[in-house]
């Protein structure tokens, strides 16, 4: 494939470092001029089992990452006889002294050298990354200092550990494998897709995120929660997804934007706040990050199962939005977004999102300077205040409790009862039916709305027409490298982008999903009448390598 | 101050209990705004159930959650605006059946919220069910044979959850019923107060309560004293079971600060 | 209208026993030989407030009440204003003395009499059967006899009271109003939807039923609650809808069948649980009855917005089955199938009904005996037992733990993680995708199963073609006595009985359904490419009357 | 007796708690069947999350259900098939976090079935987030700054839910716990085993319980002596706290007959 694209592949049992250390060299390379694109493949489970990460490193900005690597280190035996066969033409396979026989792999000491270097406990971890610095040309200094910054106990066993497998890879491969040509201007900092949500809602003004941990979904909490002193975000661990989703509707109604975020299961749990946020008309963000299903499914890896669940939640009929990023740029601006949007429209808002995107890591400038500007709220009040005033967009003025926020009488109710525009219940047929039309017509609000952003991506050039959503469409913008064809990507799924995607109506089409029926298909035919030419799907919990994405590709093309 | 009830028809059952927990909490906001509340800070949630309705009832502010959430939903408004005074009028079924568990987390987090527990001894919306206060034998429509589970007891239920205020009062003893309402939204933490309830149409308890209620005449001196009053049948407790002082959870993680404009964000953001 | 349908209306406060007084004269007018059709109108409230009660009685089957009726019994003043429009030409509407100046109602001395005959708590419920009975030619000792098994409290005082009203009556009219022609071999029970469904259920082996009271579902916990003694049959209030959900799984584990019900809220709960039926092959019947949404929403007024939200129950993609009774037989005999099939497949069912259908009450002889004889349940097993068998239907072998089901060592794990056959959990792509290609074949094997069952409906003649589902289709075959049309009913909604539908692909139809957005007409046209003409849309939580329904198809039959 | 340990790799990490648990699981599964319980007729079900694992390692049959629901699911289970013994091994996210409300109600309902809650302080499988069970001050992934919540106290919070067996042990006390496991299942009622149990990856808590463990030679002869030996911190009291025999929820609401025939049920319908 691309000579351009080095490809490296860390693995061993979970709890022997094997994603920080991929993570400490995308660092490496990031601080030497390279695009990088990381990928975990681990279970649920703490310690032992076989986990690795695949690393695409590059001159040029990269989307996915390849069946076969340029490097590979095996910690343990496992990973020796799993990636035997992942070794691309002139690969380098690593490995413990004594771990195997096979002449495909190379033997180094690393236990001896552990137990040379370190009195207690060793980091086999930052064997894989000195390797890399030494046959990648990265001065000695330069691994030095990212493991004092990296690795931060037993320093100095570290320092002398990697300093000894350096030297020995330098004496090995003095010409090294690969040399890291700097790119200027490349993005400094790396982010996975979940930061970079974060950090989008975080622009969008959030500051109350409620949350149960949940693979994939579950660094999002995390890394809000290490930003409260910085950032005066709170990321709140609630006692369950009902709890969490009913306090996001709470601070809403306190008149602070707040987010919730699961996976399938957690969000399950939610539908009937999410309905009720369609009832009371809460501003709320909601984040479905992804896995296979159903139920606790598999619980580490990637899906798309969940499009008609993500569009179908909660009873009732109520306006929502529903959008999912096809990048990690725009994870991070369509998070803000959302969120601007749900309190523009007082609507729940979905982002949709899945494992690969949520848990890879990309080097990334967060695009902060092309948000939209927030909206200028200003709301036209009539005395008294009425909640639920009939207007004509649909949106009614909100206004919040509190000294300060409103007037000592005014009286804002918020109802999960059908009500009348004060906020108080009503069972009135006649009233029923105009609180229905009011938050009826927030459709016409919310595809206004919406209108302002960009709702759909189109990439490449061809003949060959191919659908995708999510994710999925970084995997066929790295296909896109080497096969020519046209990839149209909704962002927003509700409202559907119909103008932008008009000119798609009858279309023939390829469309790729990770999902065991082609929804996305579906999905399309029913709103463009598609001609569904091939549906390439994926449903193992594995996103596609490159390579396999293209073989797939031509035989749909060639079909 | 602003008449505190609104136009809204009164669909309460003739003699219910809870008009005089409605009478009573008019009593203690009253008290409340006197006392330098703002009306704009008091604010309300409740459940779904006979007890929610006081939400249409009561002219202040609030959301009108879902059944068994109106505890989280009360914390998030808390943690979001913490200079509020949050009251919850949840029903038994409702915050310690459906929303048991938002119930004791509140409790053990000491939010700094109120929690008016209408003990009615069962669903009364849904029309006389077993709830999870209802005595064993109660006889419903779920129960047509008679209730086989034991109820809780909610003052040593929260006690044990880690309420810092923990009283009970009730609904025909106003008075008392709106001085300890008063007490425990000026508590900072979490206070719970269950209100004995009368429903006259599927749990009518006024004779059992006129005639066996007593008013304690000062907070036990002991938990073990506290839990054992919490438990008597004959007579039973009326008053303040435990009240200490302890860090309040919105204090401990947050300074409660303004929100930052999107401005200072982007510039945090490319800092 | 049809002179042959008797309408009677009874109007008051909650807690004055609107509903039993209708439902007594339900008794009666069957007890003489009518049909009946009775549905009440009430608020979530317990006392005050207004409820009505309709009855449509008449020599034939009845679908559906009228709005104009031709005896109203007014125990209130709030009724009398709300029901003076709803009069029928030539309509008698009595209330009590004091009650109204209006020319048009006929006050009666009801409180005058009430002192006379009682000394503590009176039952002005009584005054409407004894109107009735006294119109309609009924004898007194008949009404005696329904009071004294009826209304058990204050029996002399009731009977003495009636006797009052009938003298009364009979006296000024003494033509009667109506006579009851006795029509031979009349249903001579009456049921609600929910108890149709009930005993459904249990003729189809429901064991275990487990819920948590919300209306419109609640009545078949309470029905069932008390058939425990006399059935065998095990109705539990359980803490929560997720309580609920998740024991009858369990139970479905140790052999028992099992169900589940609520409306839209308590099943939003339920989602997660309805996912792991479909990863551990549950057998589940699942009831929604729904209401207006969202949230809590017109929490006892009836609606169909909930179609795509249960198509589209639980995350991850897994089979189900999905089917809507179109009449009180349907729900008898539905019930049971869908168990049935639910056991059969290893799926989770859902059977959804709507208020209108669940609450509503008419003369029924159950179809015991046309219920299809169950499955002989003859698995082949290969040893060891498997739980999860790779078979060519995706149907794996069902064995139940416990000495007496199962061998002594035989294992049965049932697990919401992926999985490889025995049950254990699994990570493997491999296996992940054998395992969802086992679930998947089941989609076949369902289709299959429901065929041997009636899956569509078909009712009338007539060019014009109208499609509903549910309860709705009582509502139109009622006024297809006065107006000519074909009317088609998919019974089963997922999977979608294409076979029977073909015909009607790409037709044009009227589609009428209970919704603010014409859901159902989406549905079909996805499925059928029906071109829609007209959507007869209701949604203020009530049902049509029958005179407006007709208004409405003729409106859209003549556009 | 057939093994008691499945053929599926076990990924606990070397020196967890959930080895010494697993061990004396299998002890105590050894001797109630040796006492006479068929292998067929004992059954679990288990939450998500570390704990939940030894679904797959023990061989016994069972439902690995949703996260928090192991005891809903496993009352269904018992209710219909009374005969069954049914283990639930539930962590203290699970079971007293996602899924209080059903612990606290199977106890209320005194069910016939044995909670053993795995007490490592913290979420395991999610990478050792703060638990209902983690000490203030708990740093953690979702508790970056320490924890701010006091956790409940796991056996006088189950005592006051109303379970009728409510024991402490330890994973590093194998014998110890297994007696009491087999004391818990042998007990007609609720049962509820808090065990102590390290977890090195993200709450190493061996040294601390080795040090201040300490195994009571009774049970304590008051609620209150119970309930005070329970809270403290120093010793960490080991052993049964609490057991009485009172009527078993299913004995109370049925026969545990068989199920009716198709055509019982409709000749049922049609009298
Ligand atoms: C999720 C959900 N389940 C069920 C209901 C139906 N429901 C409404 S009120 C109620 C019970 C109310 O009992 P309680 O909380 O004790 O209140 P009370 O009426 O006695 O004041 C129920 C079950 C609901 N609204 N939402
Ligand atoms: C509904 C739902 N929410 C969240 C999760 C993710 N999850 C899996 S295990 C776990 C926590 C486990 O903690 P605990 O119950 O204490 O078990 P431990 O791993 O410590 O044994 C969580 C939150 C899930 N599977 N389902
Ligand atoms: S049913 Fe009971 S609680 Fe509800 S209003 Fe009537 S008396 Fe009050
Ligand atoms: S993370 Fe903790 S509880 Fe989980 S296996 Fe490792 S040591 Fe045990
Ligand atoms: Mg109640
Ligand atoms: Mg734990």
């Amino acid at each position: 494939m691309s000579s351009k694209i080095y490809n490296v592949l860390i693995g061993g049992k979970a709890g022997e470092g094997v994603k920080k250390a991929a993570q400490v060299i995308a660092d490496l390379a990031v601080k030497h001029g390279q695009y990088i694109f990381q990928t975990d493949d681990y279970q649920s489970l703490i310690r032992g089992g076989h986990n690795f990460s695949l690393l695409s490193i590059s001159d040029e900005r990269t989307y996915n990452t390849y069946a076969k690597a340029d490097l590979i280190v095996s910690f343990d035996q496992r990973s020796i006889l799993r990636h035997l066969e992942d070794m691309a033409e002139g690969a380098l396979h690593f490995c413990n002294e004594g771990d195997s026989e096979d002449a495909r792999v190379i033997p180094l000491p690393l236990s001896a050298l552990m137990k040379e270097h370190y009195q207690g406990p060793a980091h086999i971890s930052l064997s894989a990354v000195a390797i890399f610095a030494a046959l990648c040309g990265i001065s000695l200094s330069a691994l030095q200092e990212i493991i004092k910054a990296e690795f931060r106990r037993q320093v100095d066993e570290n320092i002398a550990y990697a300093a000894a497998i350096y030297a020995l890879i330098k004496e090995r491969y003095p010409q090294g494998q690969r040399s890291l040509a700097a790119n200027p201007d490349l993005p400094a900092k790396n982010y996975t897709g979940n930061q970079a949500i974060a950090l989008g809602a975080y622009a969008g003004g959030l500051d109350y995120y409620y949350g149960y941990p949940m693979t994939p979904a579950s660094s999002i909490l995390h890394y809000l929660a290490k930003m409260r002193d910085t950032h005066g975000v709170y990321a709140i661990h609630a006692e369950s997804e009902l709890a969490a989703i009913n306090m996001a509707i709470g601070s809403a109604f306190a008149g602070r934007r707040s987010a919730v975020g699961s996976s399938g299961g957690g969000f399950a749990l939610m539908q009937e706040g999410f309905s009720l946020a369609g009832m009371v008309e809460a501003p709320l963000l909601c984040i479905l990050s992804s896995r296979p299903g159903p139920a606790t499914g598999a619980s580490t890896y990637t899906g798309q199962e969940d499009l008609y669940f993500a569009l179908n939640q909660g009873h009732g009929e109520f306006a929502r939005i529903v959008a999912s990023p096809d990048s990690f740029e725009r994870a991070f601006s369509l998070a803000a977004e959302l969120l601007d949007l749900a309190w523009e429209c007082q609507s729940p808002a979905i982002l949709l999102t899945e494992k690969q995107l949520s848990e890879s890591m990309i080097n990334l400038d967060l695009p902060v300077d092309d948000l939209h500007p927030p909206l200028s709220e200003e709301a036209k009040y009539t005395e008294p205040y009425e909640r639920y005033a009939l207007t004509e967009s649909g949106i009614s003025p909100l206004k919040f409790p509190g000294a300060g926020n409103c007037a000592e009488d005014d009286i804002i109710k918020w109802n999960s009862n059908e009500h009348v525009e004060s906020g108080v219940r009503t069972d009135t047929a006649f009233t029923i039916v105009a609180m229905r039309d009011k938050r009826n017509r927030k459709y016409e609000s919310i595809v206004k709305a919406t209108q302002k952003y960009q709702r759909i991506a189109r990439y490449g050039q061809g003949e060959k027409l191919v659908f995708a959503y999510g994710s999925t469409a970084l995997e066929l913008r790295e296909a896109q490298k080497y096969l020519p064809f046209r990839l149209v990507v909704p962002i927003y799924l509700e409202p559907f982008p119909f103008e932008e995607l008009s000119e798609y109506q009858g279309a023939e089409a390829i469309v790729v999903e990770h999902a065991s029926h082609p929804n996305f298909a579906r999905f399309l035919k029913e709103k463009l009448n598609v001609k569904i030419k091939t549906n390439i799907l994926r449903y193992d919990g594995r996103h596609f390598h490159t390579e396999e994405l293209i073989q797939k590709l031509k035989e749909a093309f060639d079909a | 101050m602003r008449k505190l009830i609104s136009t809204k028809e009164n669909t309460w059952c003739t003699g219910c209990g809870n008009f005089g927990l409605f009478a009573a909490v008019r009593k203690s906001i009253q008290m409340l705004h006197e006392a330098g509340t703002p009306m704009a800070d008091i604010v309300m949630s409740a459940g779904i159930g006979c007890h929610g309705k006081i939400f249409d009832y009561l002219e202040i502010s609030g959301i009108y959650g879902l059944h068994g959430r109106a505890l989280a939903t009360a914390s998030g408004v808390k943690l979001a605006n913490p200079q509020l005074k949050v009251l919850v009028f949840g029903g038994d079924g409702d915050s310690l059946g459906e929303g048991l568990e938002h119930t004791l987390f509140a409790a053990k987090r000491n939010m700094d919220i109120t929690l008016i527990l209408h003990n009615n001894g069962n669903y009364g919306l849904t029309t006389g069910q077993a709830s999870p206060l209802s005595i064993k034998g109660f006889k419903g429509l779920t129960t047509p044979m008679g209730n086989v589970e034991r109820p809780f007891t909610p003052v040593t239920l929260m006690m044990e959850a880690g309420a810092s205020f923990v009283g009970r009062s009730y609904t025909a003893r106003i008075e008392h019923l709106s001085q300890m309402i008063f007490q425990a939204v000026n508590h900072p933490g979490f206070s719970f107060v269950e209100v004995l309830q009368p429903c006259v149409s599927y749990n009518n308890t006024y004779q059992l309560y006129n005639e066996h209620c007593q008013i304690m005449s000062e907070i036990p001196e002991s938990e073990e004293k506290a839990r054992s009053l919490a438990k008597s049948a004959d007579p039973i407790y009326l008053g303040i079971y435990h009240q200490e002082e302890i860090p309040v959870y919105h204090q401990q993680i947050q300074d409660g600060g303004a929100s930052l404009t999107r401005a200072q964000r982007l510039a945090l953001l490319k800092s």
